[in-house]
């Protein structure tokens, strides 16, 4: 098992955001979660990588307790990739340097093989002749690309999506979506957040339906997708198909 | 002059009384005119402010009162920093000033000034253990303090080579000799024989007097006042009352100034 | 260490904390005078010259701008002395010391005022503009109705900053010898010989209304940030 | 109105404007050296105070907050005051009065700065800690590598106008007798009983040093806009 | 004719970013405006109620050419309401206060009666019992209703909507669609951006399609979306489908 997730609880103050989460992620699943704003679809990712603190419950990644206080969080997380909706490339930074920031700082790589390995990242997301720009000069498709490569670069056992795909422009989508699909052909295991309703029923194996912090339903996708069995499923998905 | 002897004990804010005689003696002022008369912020003991009544007291205060009295005008005293006096006379943003002021023909070119009512001079003070000094010809190249503005100022700048520092305040300039940021200090005599007497325990004063100065009341330019105040002040050393004055703030007694003043 | 403790000890029944309260008081009134009067006047000249520059004509932009960079650029003890010294000697033109003072903070405070009027107007999204625009306001009905409440909100507290800066800039009207806070003091200083307690004092004087200022300010922009 | 002109035209002849300038540069260097170092070591303690302020320890945190609130709450001259005369006479701790100037404006400009700091890191993108985070720099390299070096980057404009105002704060220094700019200025007045054109030249000389700061400033300002 | 552009041109400078636009609206028609990110969409939109000035050409509105100087600006805009992207409401207004500011100061209406009004219109788009919460309470769909009712208030004879979806929360979009969809079944002559192609084929009498500043192809909505004639359509097309 890859992610095991047990009587996952978080609040924020009073807030509860999340309620007896129970998942199972295995290896080389793809696995998609998706409902309506605000139900605790990031909050669930963020305390996958421990950017939040658990509340209580328990968070395995392969044979690690994360919600145990005694875990190295940086050695933890660089287990686990993040994309995030809104990208965050470091824009001081090339877009080599936004991905061998993290082998050379935190895995100590020396900056040759950094390199050489950063540059077959970004010509696996078709951004190698990208590499010395700044992200600035990026459209949101390929800024989101570098993003996905300065994530892999690591060399993560999982990868987490939140919404990656939301904050692009309609025609930069199908890009950012082709390497998401050949990430998960080549057998990552990965968690999205997305309403790519498409990207789900393709390439994800398992759909997860979340609200006001409680995970309604899960299923494969067709059956989601098709044959919601709880109403409030069926409500998202008259609103958004 | 109109004022009378029985007045002088009137404050000058009770005008009412005064001025219904003043108008009965002349009909060219039918009232007594405020003037403005600056004086300094802290002068021991020609003016300095009573910390427990906040009012201003000392030997030109007792002055100006008197003279007020005896001319015949009302006024308002404005508590200005001592180089603020002196622009603000050239300026005429003050009908009089009386300050401790020398009468130097640089001043008189910008304003009036009254005969002269005190024989001052310059001295040098420094720290009651330093034994170096001896005269102003032992301060080249120290650091003498001394207040901004004033003669003293101009006088070290004019004839040593000395670094000067000057302060808006004189008190200022004593601790930076008791703080030992400055050598000596060099001020007028008056002032610095107060300080070095009373409270300033850590200051002796050393050499000679280093130059005759005359203090004279200022006046606007071409003030109409100059005149009667000038006559006012003769009779005060004639009557005993500057004599009175002067025993109160200075112990000894002198009836007259016998400095010249410069502008004769 | 010992005699450092001792002497600190009589700082407690010093008589001059009392003795130069009264001072202070009075002085701080007249602090408090010039700063609402002068911040007053700053607060018109700089909604005027704010407004002037966001003005299409070049000439109004230009002069507005002249005046911002000028007082902007040169410290308000410069400009003091020179309203204070140089106009009377010069021109013969003599305010008095509350006049003068009230006079250099106005200025000084208008420029900067001009710019936060600008900057709050900056501030608001384009948006706003093309909206009230597109339901038929004309440019000055949008600017009334929905540009400048907007921006006035997000002005109080750089405004309110303001009034701080110009409370503490009339500390130097002591040069001038008006009898603010700072003069007061100085004047005990002068007579008692004594700088400690008075100086100690005077900084608290100024805390006392200048803290409450900024919790409340504070608490005012943490309300608007929500 | 006649007379005004023929007033005005004198200043073109006024040997003033010549002989009070080897006063001014004399004095303007004295300023600048004050500034420099006294804003360096206010960087420095800026810089500590200001990431003391985002830290976890309630203790840090309060000495951090404390320091700043004073400093702000009251006017710098009541500050150089307390420096170079309440400290030495009572604690006997003299400074000579460049030493007092450069303290005064290290701690003054030190709690602008690490305002200016907070207000930077604060201002960088939540978002760029958890990507940080997330491929794994601790919080540390993260501020190091990621936030810091952004945050630097929009600091500068604050800075440099923290620079241009104790620059100008200087000027108040003349009070204990700094031979900076006013102070020399002052000096040449009260020697010649000319005031206008030493102090409109004063103002001159400030802004040939404060205007090319602004306009450097607001090049670099549009530089970072786009 | 409700809106005739002939020879429409428009510059930012050096950029020319429309050019030779020929369009024609009839009364209520509704025309969908689609295209890729920069071709010049809402720069279109934004010269059809003089928000940017023509660089040259003429647009009539009705009978009026109003890229003629002499125009009244403010009265033309009354004629045409817009709805944007980020919705742009007045926040420091109440919802009602948003709505009736326009009648109000423009046409001078009395409040009483513009307010009657706006209740009406609030009704219309779902929202009468949030007329006196602000904004900032509001869901980006409901914010975006309350800017349609704005827009709706002066009475246009057109509406134009910039994106008015692209904002929203995907389970938010079906109201807005729907409030726009019962807009065009009342005959509101209506210009719309959108990546929506639901409601261009639903509700669309027409589509344009632009790219880089050109109109390149317009034609009924079924026929562009199944039979594209020109290839740039058919690539942009292949790409958000
Ligand atoms: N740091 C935080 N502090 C307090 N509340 C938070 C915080 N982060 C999230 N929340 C709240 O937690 C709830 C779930 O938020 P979350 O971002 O996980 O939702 P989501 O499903 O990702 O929504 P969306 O689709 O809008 O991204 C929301 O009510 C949100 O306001
Ligand atoms: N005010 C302006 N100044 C300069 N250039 C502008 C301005 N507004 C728009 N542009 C440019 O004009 C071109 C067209 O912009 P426009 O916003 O009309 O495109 P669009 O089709 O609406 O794109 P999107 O789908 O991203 O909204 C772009 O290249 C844009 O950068
Ligand atoms: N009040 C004073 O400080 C007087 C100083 C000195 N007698 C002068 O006239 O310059
Ligand atoms: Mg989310
Ligand atoms: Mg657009």
């Amino acid at each position: 098992m890859m992610i095991q997730v047990k009587d996952l609880y978080k609040s924020f103050g009073d807030l509860q955001v999340l309620k007896d989460i129970n998942v199972e992620v295995k290896e080389q699943e793809v696995v998609c979660v998706i409902g309506p704003s605000g139900s605790g679809k990031s909050t669930f990712l963020r305390c996958l990588n421990l950017l939040e603190e658990v509340t209580s419950g328990e968070v395995w990644i392969e044979d690690e307790n994360i919600a145990d206080p005694s875990v190295n969080i940086n050695q933890l997380r660089t287990k686990v990739g993040m994309v995030f909706q809104h990208f965050n490339l470091f824009p001081h930074k090339t877009v080599l340097e936004n991905v061998t920031i993290g082998p050379i700082k935190v895995k100590g790589e020396a900056k040759e093989k950094a390199d050489i390995e950063a540059v077959s990242l970004l010509e696996k997301v078709g951004l190698a002749d990208k590499a010395n720009d700044y992200p600035r000069s990026l459209s949101g498709g390929q800024k989101q690309r570098v993003a996905i490569a300065r994530a892999l670069a690591m060399n993560p056992r999982v990868m987490l999506f939140d919404e990656p795909t939301s904050a692009l422009d309609p025609e930069l989508v199908g890009d950012v979506l082709a390497v998401m699909k050949d990430l998960a052909k080549e057998g990552m295991t990965m968690v999205v957040v997305t309403h790519e309703m498409g990207f789900a029923r393709e390439v994800g194996d398992r759909v997860i339906f979340m609200d006001e912090g409680y995970m309604i339903e899960e299923g494969d996708p067709e059956q989601i997708f098709n044959d919601p069995q709880h109403s409030r499923t069926q409500a998202f998905l008259s609103k958004i198909l | 002059a109109c004022g009378d002897a029985d007045e002088a004990e009137e404050t000058p804010d009770e005008n009412g009384e005064v001025e219904e005689e003043t108008t009965e003696d002349e009909e060219a002022t039918d009232e007594e005119e405020t003037l403005v008369v600056a004086t300094d912020t802290n002068y021991v003991p020609f003016e300095f402010m009573n910390e427990e009544t906040g009012e201003m007291e000392g030997f030109d205060i007792d002055l100006i009162d008197e003279l007020s009295d005896r001319v015949g005008f009302d006024y308002e005293l404005e508590v200005v920093e001592f180089d603020g006096i002196v622009a603000g006379m050239g300026s005429g943003r003050y009908d009089i000033g009386i300050a401790g002021m020398t009468i130097t023909e640089d001043r008189a070119e910008e304003f009036d000034f009254s005969i002269p009512y005190y024989d001052a001079g310059l001295i040098l003070a420094v720290h009651e253990d330093n034994e170096d000094i001896q005269s102003i010809d032992d301060i080249d190249d120290l650091t003498v303090a001394t207040r901004s503005g004033t003669t003293s100022e101009d006088f070290l700048h004019e004839n040593t080579e000395a670094n000067v520092q000057v302060y808006p305040q004189i008190l200022e300039a004593y601790m930076d000799v008791e703080a030992g940021r400055a050598d000596a200090a060099f001020y007028d005599v008056p002032n610095v024989r107060y300080h070095a007497d009373t409270e300033g325990e850590e200051l002796k004063t050393v050499g000679d007097i280093e130059q005759g100065e005359v203090y004279g009341i200022a006046f606007e330019q071409d003030s109409e006042w100059v005149e009667p105040v000038n006559e006012a002040l003769e009779e005060m050393f004639e009557d005993g009352t500057y004599g009175d004055f002067y025993e109160e703030w200075f112990g000894d007694r002198v009836e007259e100034p016998e400095g010249e003043s410069p502008l004769d | 260490m010992h005699d450092l403790i001792e002497h600190l000890m009589e700082l407690t029944t010093s008589p001059h904390w009392g003795g130069v309260l009264p001072y202070l008081i009075e002085g701080i009134q007249i602090t408090l005078y010039i700063t609402f009067i002068g911040v007053f006047f700053g607060l018109i000249l700089g909604i005027v010259t704010g407004l002037a520059r966001l003005s299409k004509s070049k000439i109004i932009y230009g002069l507005a701008t002249c005046y911002i960079e000028v007082i902007r650029g040169t410290p308000i003890l410069v400009q003091v002395l020179f309203i204070y010294f140089a106009l009377a000697d010069f021109f013969g033109i003599t305010f008095d010391h509350l006049t003068a003072g009230i006079i250099a903070i106005a200025i000084n405070a208008g420029a900067y005022v001009a710019e936060i009027v600008r900057g709050g107007v900056a501030s608001i999204d384009k948006g706003q503009m093309e909206a009230g625009r597109s339901i038929g306001l004309s440019s000055f009905q949008t600017m009334r109705y929905i540009i400048w409440p907007q921006a006035l909100k997000r002005m109080i507290p750089p405004l309110g900053n303001q009034f701080i800066i110009s409370l503490k800039d009339t500390s130097l009207f002591a040069v001038i010898s008006t009898g603010e806070a700072v003069f007061m003091g100085r004047q005990y200083v002068a007579t008692t010989g004594v700088y400690f307690e008075p100086y100690f004092m005077m900084g608290l004087v100024y805390l006392s209304i200048t803290i409450p200022c900024m919790i409340i300010l504070r608490a005012y922009e943490r309300k608007l940030d929500v």
